[in-house]
């Protein structure tokens, strides 16, 4: 028994490393945000797994107590990870809306998002939040405050 | 074979010389940031002079002699929280500064004044 | 009933955080748990005004346990785009996900399984709300993929939150 | 072996962490950075998990934990100082 | 248990504070009430306890029943109940002079920060353990910082980020020093790594000595010395001149600490560079008296200077200038304390705007002030018949056969000279010349001359402290001489001396 | 006891002035009289024991640390001078009750007056040196007042800033030459120090002692060099100069000389000093008042004459000198306070004092022109008149006095020039007054004044005629009783007489007065020839040095207090480096021998980051941004060092404590420029960094050498042992915060607490003056997106809210045992809040708060010191800790501790500090933007009420 737990462990904390490797590896490869958007948000988030699922194998049979906290981390991280991907993409949109607008860098090397065509559906003055409506995307949001 | 405790004597070297560069910039800033590099240094310090130990956290148990001196922990805690309070009292100061007078060098002199040196009587 | 307990389901959440993080199983632990759980929602409530109503049961650990297969298959996906497609293969793309759910933590779910799933991330919801602004790394096909998010997740999700 | 795995992981995240380095200094947008950044913090978390194994302890496990929760709202923040300037109005 | 008592300076503030704080959506009368109790009880516990040691041997309270070294102890001495006496002498004055000026109206937490204020400078006097002083500085200063910036405007809050700065850098350094003495000695109290010192292999004695040489570069920036004292004058000449005032006990404590710790710990070695920079501090800020166009500016160099006198009897570390500079610390204290709130008043009272030495038209109580300004000015220039004249006295006759003897006979005769030429110049312009311009019109309304009352409390408090000259002195000498019998203080609070815990 | 009375009377007396200050001047006047009347009694009874050579005394300990005590003595020589202190000030008392003008505050002039005639007293009958320097500085400020008295006049102002700066300034170097004096000579007391002569010329200090005593003795007395402060201090009111600067206080340098005279007279360096300087101001000053013509001038440059006269006496060293000098002391008081008082008769009268417009007065003020001759007369040294009596005495000393080794005719060459010139100034007094062409018109009408005024005067000038005519009678016994007492040895014989016989002292006297009567009928060849000379204005040079040293020390002070921080910061820097280097230099260094840890190259790895991370921030400190994503590495791997390195509970609060700080900045940045112009040059940003280096380089050799080498027996092994037996906890590093050393702790959650106080005090006016102003100016610095609150976010801060809040529970609760506690309870709790702040508005957060921040600091803190408080109603010291095991059905087991109170109260602390610093420092901005419409919804984007909204307006009609 311990063997085969031991083999398993072992193959989650490598998968785990491996997965964090290549996530980073992802990051500093891809071409564009938001292409390594994918790899860190995705692979951290297996590779942090594979070490938390091998630390709570490992613990109860390697004489330790029974361990299950470590789903708290990844309880936490789930919940967090697409914030932060949302956040920093709309960080990212925003930078690169704001820099076709002022033409101080080349065209976007994806379809703008402020230009992404919304469904019929959609209202006329509808537009992505980060931009806000269409009529206002345009102009950079620097009207004097008082 | 390169020891922990020169990398951390070497890193807490590195910090400070960070620090001290940064906290002599002429913007509060850069100041403000020197100062929390310092205060890394710092903490890292009053830390190493418990002596550095790899798998023994001051967590006590019966019978256990192999333990990291806790004392300087406590202290290093002790100075994390006061530094924590201090900077944030200067970010403040200094936001509030800067507002008050429209210039954030950290002598008060308004930004026209010819750059170079900005030290002494011009 | 809903005064004392204004969530139940985050009450249950709340207990399992705490029974984790004891990290052992007593039953004094339980206790303790059972009355922070409710305590604890009691003083965060007016952070959390107009709480959808969501049904917990097997639709919900279906959904949990069909995201978690699709993390680790993504995983091993995208590790393969990452190491082994040249950068000029790609096929990216921005995809406009029309949406059916209305209600905010239902939207913040679906595309926090977007996000958490192969290879596309949530990027940006419309102003009205009733978009959802996804960009996937590597899709032949942006039609299909819509469909498939939207029947494989947006679906299940309208069954949890009603 | 597991001790094998351990210094295999060991390597491989200290190979993300210089990876993760050079996207933090490299850019080219603040966007990226912030993404590397987070990752770095994800990567820190696992490497954190890991020494937990080889030391046999559970006592690092709660900076994980906090690291996750505390991580996400450094990245938020960088993100919405991005994005508004201000981060909290 | 009596002996809480020596708790009481730290807890009393700490609760009025804190009360301070609780009734903050109530009158700030209230505030000006609580802080004025608790300086008066302050003053009735300080009185107590300096009764109480007078004579005896120190007495340690250790706390959370923890023996020394391993708690925290404090120590009450001679020399502790003589700080703790002056500051609440201070504290109840400046508090009263605050209340009736309206300085508390000018902001927000005026009391609250002033009773922390006091609480820190109370803990640094009382506590004997080195990492507790640490805490306690950072109390006083941050406590500092907040009163420093009362009131605001541009000037102050330029000269508030540079003297935050400066003393977070010198906590840095603090700090520094102690890791390198714990990490020497293994100990944080103060009595027992004086123990620890004296039995300390010679190889680790370098660390030792650089950890006291940078513990004394701290309380030295603390107490302004050359070439770490260029934060004062500004500071001191930009905030609130009575919050100023109040901060005349703050570069006592820094020499407080290199009194404590030198005569305790580490001996006389620092006293090698400690004189010099004394000296040389005395000519600045006596030559920046000279210079001053601003009262302000005048009454902060002051203290730089009289502050370095003080220290440049320090320095000598023997018991005679021990017994001068305890005198001349007590002195020094006030004549500031009151230079300062004298300078509030006239920049209060007068009928132009600043703090410019400048004449003004006649104006209702110009003549009161004069008369307070001249009487100040002897107290603070050190001449007959207030105290600073029997300190100078103390100090030249205890300096005479002193190393550098001839400097500090000369600078301490020429400093003076120049600070009575300042002061002369100063009042003469603001009292005697008069401005062509009209007169202020009778309607103005009379000043308050019940804000007078803490200023002329603390001028007879001068010329107490030189009619009682013969005891108080006796005090001093008496507390010099329990200063370099160091194994009183060491018995006290390691029990017997081999409960030590010295290797 | 008398004696005390004696000298208390006149401060006495002055602070009886005020309380008669709305009575008439008349009554002023007999209470300002008291004094001295009540003064001269107490002489006159005991005059006939001190002319026996008794010397009463008291003596009461003051400051037995310093040797300063309560010492009044009288001998003769402290007897005449108190008398003449006395008496004449009684005479100048009466005569300021008719000279002062009723505008004038006379309560408030006699009240100085007073105060002087009581240090003087003091000076004279001190027993103890010490004591004595007291009344001597007091004299010096009661003067400056008293110059100044006329405080709207400019001279005025000078002339006393002028008198306090020369006698201020010989005052200490007096106070230096008798503190010398009294350690040379082992006591302060004036009879000890006297009796020592021998033993102080004896000692190696003896030059620098007299140098300093005389430093203090010819500035009082306006001798050559420092004579040129008197003249300018007559700006005084007349009835001042006639008292202090010619009867008493310019005396007091003399009577010094006196007193002292037997500890310090008698070496050469003594007989080079001081006579050489006496002989050189009595010529000197006797040419200068040849050549003025304010009366006043004429009259003080001859004081400064007379005064050189008496210090050359003292300093020839011989008793019969010495006897002289005491002599001619008595008849220059008498005759110069009465020509005093008769210039200010005729400045009164006349309206100047200028004596070129005056002349022929005696036709129209007989009285006066009369006591003014006979004084000017006894001046000159003209017989009758006590004047020539003691000139002659002199004289004759002179004659037989070997002067710098030599018996040559220098000495008394030089002297007789100064008698001409003396006869030439006194008789050009009275002849330019009295005498003379009398001018077409004064500015006033003169005539005789009432009695009041000329009365004084005329006792004086009795005296002066009276001593001429019967010297042996009125002054034999008190001459030599005091030269007895000045020389401390019996006195020569005394005999002066008008008639000597034909003396050399007599021929000098008649060649004096016919040079004098010369100089006098030859003045205007003379005077045209001294302004020619254009001799220095000592007082111009004064100003002008006074105006150089002010000069130079602004110079200096604005050189060093330049109000560069980065100045304070570098000095710092090295100084820290400078002693931290010479601590470790001054002793070997042994390296340590303790064993050292590898590195993994995990470690290394983290190591590599840090430095980047260290240098990146440096390299882009001015992209304020970036730096700030740049230095979360740095926390990032000192975290991690705290893990590896066995400190959980560092990692926890350092990972906590980062975020925290990271938001603080990145709020205070959304105002600060955000990417400004660089200050510093090259070189400047070298010279920092090799600081940096220099001190990097220090701190890591003391960390790396404190490391290596074995830790001795520190005192955490009791902590280590107690902890859990003692203290209820397995955590020792928390249980050393919240019990070992909970008084730390204590001190700790009160700074942040304050920081936080101090944090609301600064940003509460933000909104007004210049701050408000620049505020609502402010523009974004940088393009904005228009979504307030990402809506993802927001959902996610609501779950994580309880989530994170019941993280810090657990971390709380399990803190005592394992890594945690309150102070990382405390900070979670913040971030989940701050996350709500952040996600949701300030507006809508704040609304929902439910305890005050300010509370939570105030209740956090008290908490705590109730907690330390607590042990008191056991009988144990303050914050003792307390715990107990308890066991409860369903629950269990389990622990009850005080420290855990204390946690709670760090916690609230924590959390309220936190929350306020923040809060108010996103305010700030809030303010910059308030009228911005934007609603206060908690996110940007709701679809569910988007989609209500128009269903709901559907419903309306
Ligand atoms: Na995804
Ligand atoms: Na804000």
């Amino acid at each position: 028994m311990a063997p085969f737990v031991d083999i398993i462990i072992a193959a989650l904390i490598v998968l785990g490393g491996a997965f964090a490797l290549i996530g980073s590896w992802g990051l500093a490869r891809l071409p564009n945000l938001m292409a390594r958007l994918h790899g860190p948000t995705k692979a951290t988030t297996l590779g942090v797994g594979g070490c938390l699922v091998a630390a709570m194998l490992y613990f109860p049979t390697h004489g330790m107590a029974f361990s299950m906290h470590e789903l708290l981390v990844t309880l936490f991280l789930f919940i967090t990870a697409p914030i932060s991907a949302n956040m920093v993409a709309k960080a990212y949109l925003h930078e690169r809306m704001t820099a076709a607008r002022d033409g101080t860098a080349p065209e976007p090397d994806l379809p703008p998002a402020y230009r992404m065509p919304l469904p019929e559906a959609a209202s006329e003055s509808c537009g992505w939040a980060t931009f806000g409506a269409p009529e206002e995307a345009p102009q950079p949001d620097t009207t004097p405050r008082r | 074979m390169i020891s922990m405790e020169f990398l951390i004597a070497s890193a807490i070297g590195v910090l400070t010389a960070g620090g001290i560069y940064l906290a002599l910039r002429a913007r509060t800033f850069p100041v403000v940031l020197g100062l929390a590099m310092l205060s890394y240094a710092i903490n890292l310090f009053l830390f190493a002079i418990g002596r550095l130990a790899v798998g023994q956290p001051p967590i006590y148990a019966k019978g256990l002699t192999d333990y990291t001196d806790p004392l300087p922990q406590a202290l290093v805690l002790t100075a994390i929280v006061i530094s924590f309070g201090m900077t944030a009292l200067i970010v403040v100061l200094a936001l509030r500064t800067f507002l008050e007078t429209g210039t954030d060098q950290v002598d008060g002199k308004p930004d026209e004044s010819p750059a170079e040196d900005q030290e002494g009587q011009p | 009933m809903n005064r004392l307990l204004p969530h139940p389901g985050l009450t249950v959440l709340l207990v399992i955080i705490w029974m984790l993080a004891l990290n052992a199983f007593t039953f004094g632990g339980f206790v303790v748990a059972l009355v922070l759980g409710i305590i604890v929602p009691l003083f965060t409530a007016p952070y959390w005004p107009d709480r959808p109503s969501v049904r917990f049961g097997l639709p919900l650990l279906k959904y949990v346990l069909l995201v978690i297969g699709d993390i680790v298959i993504a995983n091993f996906q995208i590790a393969w785009i990452i190491l082994f497609r040249k950068t000029r293969d790609m096929r990216p793309a921005w995809l406009a996900i029309p949406l059916d759910v209305s209600s905010t933590e239902a939207i913040t779910v679906l595309a926090a399984t977007i996000s958490l799933t192969p290879g596309t991330v949530s990027a940006d919801i419309s102003t009205d709300g009733r978009h959802l602004l996804v960009h996937a790394l590597d899709t032949p096909d942006p039609a299909a993929e819509i469909a498939r998010i939207k029947a494989r997740y947006e679906r299940r999700l309208m069954e949890i939150f009603r | 072996m597991i001790a094998g795995a351990l210094t295999i992981a060991l390597g491989c995240v200290s190979l993300a962490l210089v990876l993760t380095l050079y996207r933090l200094f490299k850019g080219p947008s603040a966007a990226d950075r912030i993404l590397a950044l987070d990752t770095l913090v994800i990567n820190v978390i696992a490497l954190i998990v890991l020494l937990g194994i080889l030391e046999e302890t559970m006592v690092y496990f709660e900076a994980a934990l906090l690291l996750a929760m505390v991580g996400f709202v450094g990245t938020v923040a960088y993100a919405k100082f991005l994005l508004r300037g201000d981060i909290v109005e | 248990m009596s002996s809480t008592l020596i708790a009481a300076p730290i807890l009393l503030p700490v609760l009025a504070g804190t009360a301070t704080l609780l009734f903050r959506r109530r009158r700030r009368a209230i505030g000006a009430g609580i802080s004025m109790m608790s300086c008066a009880g302050l003053l009735a516990i300080a009185a107590l306890l300096l009764a109480r040691t007078y004579g005896t041997a120190p007495e340690a309270y250790a706390l959370g029943d923890w023996p020394a070294p391993f708690g925290i102890v404090l120590v009450l001495d001679q020399l502790a109940a003589m700080m703790l006496v002056l500051t609440a002498l201070l504290g109840l004055a400046v508090s009263v002079h605050t209340a009736l000026t309206g300085l508390d109206r000018k902001g927000w937490h005026f009391h609250a920060l002033f009773q922390f204020q006091l609480l820190g400078v109370n803990g640094a006097f009382l506590t004997g353990d080195l990492f507790n002083l640490f805490v306690f500085f950072e109390v006083l200063l941050i406590a500092s910082y907040g009163l420093m910036l009362h009131g605001q405007g541009a000037k102050r809050l330029t000269a508030g980020v540079q003297y935050v700065i400066i003393n977070l850098v010198g906590s840095s350094v603090f700090l520094v020093a102690l890791g390198l003495l714990y990490g020497v000695t293994g100990t944080l109290n103060m009595a027992d790594m004086a123990v620890r010192a004296a039995t300390l292999p010679d190889g680790d004695r370098g660390l030792l000595n650089a950890g006291a040489f940078l513990l004394m570069l701290v309380f030295g920036l603390k107490a302004a010395l050359l070439p770490v004292h260029l934060w004062l004058p500004r500071t001191y000449a930009s905030t609130a001149p009575a919050v100023a005032a109040m901060f005349a006990i703050m570069t006592k404590v820094g020499a407080y600490a290199i009194i404590r710790t030198a005569t305790l710990i580490f001996g006389d070695a620092a006293g090698a560079f400690l004189l010099p920079a004394a000296l040389a501090t005395m000519v600045l800020g006596y030559a920046g008296m000279l210079a001053a166009r601003q009262l302000r500016d005048l009454a902060a160099f002051g203290l730089l200077g009289s502050t370095a006198t003080l220290l440049a009897a320090i320095a000598l570390f023997d018991e005679t200038a021990m017994t001068a500079a305890l005198y001349y610390l007590l002195h020094t204290t006030l004549a500031a304390g009151v230079l300062f709130l004298l300078v509030d008043l006239v920049v209060g009272w007068r009928a132009v705007e600043g703090a410019d030495i400048v004449p003004t038209p006649a104006y209702k109580g110009k003549i009161a002030l004069g008369v307070m300004f001249f009487i100040t000015a002897i107290g603070f220039a050190g001449l007959p018949p207030l105290s600073g004249f029997i300190g100078k006295l103390l100090i030249l006759a205890a300096a005479q056969s002193a190393p550098l003897a001839p400097w500090i006979w000369g600078i301490v005769l020429v400093t003076s000279l120049m600070g009575i030429v300042a002061l002369a110049r100063a009042g003469s312009t603001l009292f005697w010349k008069s401005d062509t311009s009209p007169p202020i019109p009778a309607s103005r309304a009379a000043p308050d001359y019940a804000e007078a009352a803490p200023v002329i409390a603390l001028l007879a408090l001068l010329a107490l402290l030189a009619a009682a000259a013969g005891p108080i002195t006796a005090y001093t000498q008496a507390t010099a001489a329990q200063l370099f019998e160091r194994q009183a203080y060491i018995t006290a609070v390691l029990g017997t001396p081999d409960r030590s815990t010295a290797p | 006891m008398y004696l005390v009375w004696l000298t208390l009377l006149p401060f006495i007396g002055a602070m009886l002035m005020p309380l008669v200050r709305a009575q008439g001047r008349s009554l002023q006047t007999l209470v300002a009289a008291g004094p001295a009347v009540i003064g001269l009694v107490m002489l006159g009874t005991i005059a006939p024991q001190v002319m026996a050579g008794e010397v009463p005394a008291l003596r009461a300990a003051w400051v037995p640390a310093l040797g300063l005590d309560v010492s009044l003595r009288v001998d003769a020589l402290g007897w005449l001078f108190a008398a003449l202190i006395l008496g004449i000030g009684l005479l100048i008392i009466a005569y300021t009750r008719f000279y002062l003008s009723p505008k004038d505050d006379f309560a408030r002039f006699l009240a100085l007056l007073l105060l002087f005639q009581g240090a003087m007293l003091g000076i004279a009958l001190s027993g103890n040196v010490l004591l004595l320097l007291i009344f001597w500085e007091l004299t010096s400020l009661s003067s400056f007042l008293l110059i100044g008295f006329k405080n709207d006049k400019a001279e005025g102002r000078q002339g006393a800033r002028m008198a306090l700066a020369v006698t201020g300034g010989g005052g200490l170097a007096l106070i230096g030459g008798l503190v010398l004096l009294g350690q040379i000579a082992g006591s302060y007391e004036l009879a000890d120090i006297l009796a020592r002569g021998a033993m102080i010329q004896a000692s190696p200090l003896y030059p620098a002692a007299l140098v300093l005593i005389l430093l203090g003795c010819f500035t009082k007395s306006a001798q050559f060099p420092f004579h040129f402060w008197l003249p300018h201090a007559m700006a005084a009111p007349t009835p001042v100069s006639a008292y202090l600067h010619s009867a008493t206080m310019v005396k007091a340098g003399v009577f010094l000389l006196a007193r002292l005279w037997p500890a310090l007279a008698g070496s050469e360096l003594w007989f080079a000093l001081v006579a050489t300087t006496g002989l050189v101001t009595m010529v000197v000053a006797a040419a200068i008042a040849l050549h003025r013509h304010d009366l006043k001038a004429i009259l003080a440059y001859s004081t400064v004459s007379h005064l050189g006269l008496l210090t050359m006496l003292l300093g020839f060293g011989t008793p019969a000198a010495a006897q002289v000098a005491i002599f001619h002391l008595i008849n220059h008081a008498l005759f110069k306070a009465a020509l005093f008082m008769n210039a200010g008769i005729v400045d009164h009268e006349t309206g100047t004092r200028d004596i070129r417009l005056l002349g022929g007065l005696a036709g129209l003020m007989p009285i006066t022109a009369t006591l003014g001759t006979v004084a000017a007369a006894s001046m000159a040294g003209l017989p009758p008149f006590g004047g020539f009596l003691s000139k002659e005495l002199m004289l004759e000393e002179v004659w037989h006095t070997p002067f710098l080794g030599t018996q040559g005719l220098l000495l008394p060459a030089s002297v007789v020039i100064g008698a001409s010139l003396s006869v030439a100034y006194s008789l050009r007094y009275l002849y330019g007054l009295y005498f003379g062409t009398r001018p077409d018109s004064f500015p006033q009408a003169p005539h005789d004044p009432g009695i009041g005024l000329w009365l004084p005067p005329a006792l004086l000038v009795a005296g002066t005629v009276l001593v001429g005519l019967f010297p042996q009678t009125l002054t034999k016994g008190l001459v030599s009783a005091a030269a007895a007492a000045t020389t401390g040895g019996t006195a020569p014989l005394f005999k002066p007489m008008l008639w000597h016989g034909l003396t050399p002292a007599l021929a000098m006297s008649v060649i004096a007065v016919a040079f004098g009567t010369m100089a006098l009928w030859q003045h205007r060849p003379l005077q045209k020839l001294w302004d020619s000379l254009a001799l220095p204005d000592a007082k111009m040079l004064f100003e002008r040095g006074l105006a150089g040293t002010i000069a130079i020390a602004r110079a200096l002070t604005d050189a060093v207090h330049n109000g560069a921080l980065q100045r304070q910061l570098a000095l710092l820097f090295a100084a820290a480096i400078a002693l931290g280097a010479w601590g470790m230099a001054a002793v070997p260094f042994a390296a340590g021998t303790r064993p050292t840890l590898p590195a993994p190259p995990l470690a290394i790895i983290a190591w590599l980051m840090l430095l980047a991370g260290v240098i990146a921030v440096c390299l882009v400190q001015a992209q304020r941004f970036l730096s700030l994503i740049y230095i979360s590495i740095i926390g990032v791997v000192v975290s991690l060092a705290f893990v590896y390195l066995s400190a959980p509970d560092l990692a926890l609060t350092q990972i906590s404590v980062e975020v925290v700080t990271v938001l603080l900045l990145l709020l205070a940045l959304n105002l600060l420029p955000k990417q400004p112009a660089a200050l510093s040059g090259t070189g400047r940003r070298l010279r920092d960094a090799a600081i940096g280096v220099v001190g990097g380089g220090a701190i890591g050799f003391a960390a790396y050498a404190v490391m290596t080498r074995a830790p001795l027996d520190p005192i955490s092994a009791y902590h280590w042992a107690n902890s859990k037996s003692g203290g209820g906890g397995t955590n020792v590093v928390n249980v050393t915060l919240v019990d070992f050393r909970a008084f730390d702790t204590f001190g700790e959650i009160i700074v942040l607490g304050i920081a936080a106080l101090a944090i609301f005090a600064l940003l509460q006016p933000a909104s007004r003056g210049p701050s408000g102003q620049r505020l609502r100016a402010w523009l974004p610095d940088m393009p904005r997106s228009p979504e307030y609150h990402p809506m993802m976010f927001a959902v996610a801060a609501r779950l994580l809210l309880p989530l994170a809040s019941m993280i810090g529970i657990y971390i709380f609760l399990r803190g005592h045992n394992l890594p945690g506690g309150g102070f990382i309870a405390g900070l979670v709790f913040s971030i989940a809040m701050l996350m709500q702040y952040m996600a949701s508005g300030y507006e809508w957060s704040t609304q929902r708060r439910r305890i005050d921040e300010h509370l939570m600091i105030g209740l956090g803190v008290l908490i705590a010191a109730v907690t330390g408080l607590g042990s008191l109603p056991f009988g144990a010291p303050l914050f003792t800790s307390w715990f107990d095991y308890f066991t409860l059905p369903l629950v269990g087991e389990f622990e009850l501790t005080s420290a855990m109170a204390f946690d709670i109260g760090v916690a609230l602390t924590v959390v309220g500090a936190v929350m306020l610093a923040l809060k108010e420092l996103s305010h700030v901005a809030q303010r910059a933007e308030k009228d911005e419409a934007h609603d206060d919804a908690p996110m940007d984007i709701d679809p569910a009420k988007l989609r209500a909204a128009p269903a709901a307006a559907e419903d309306v009609p």
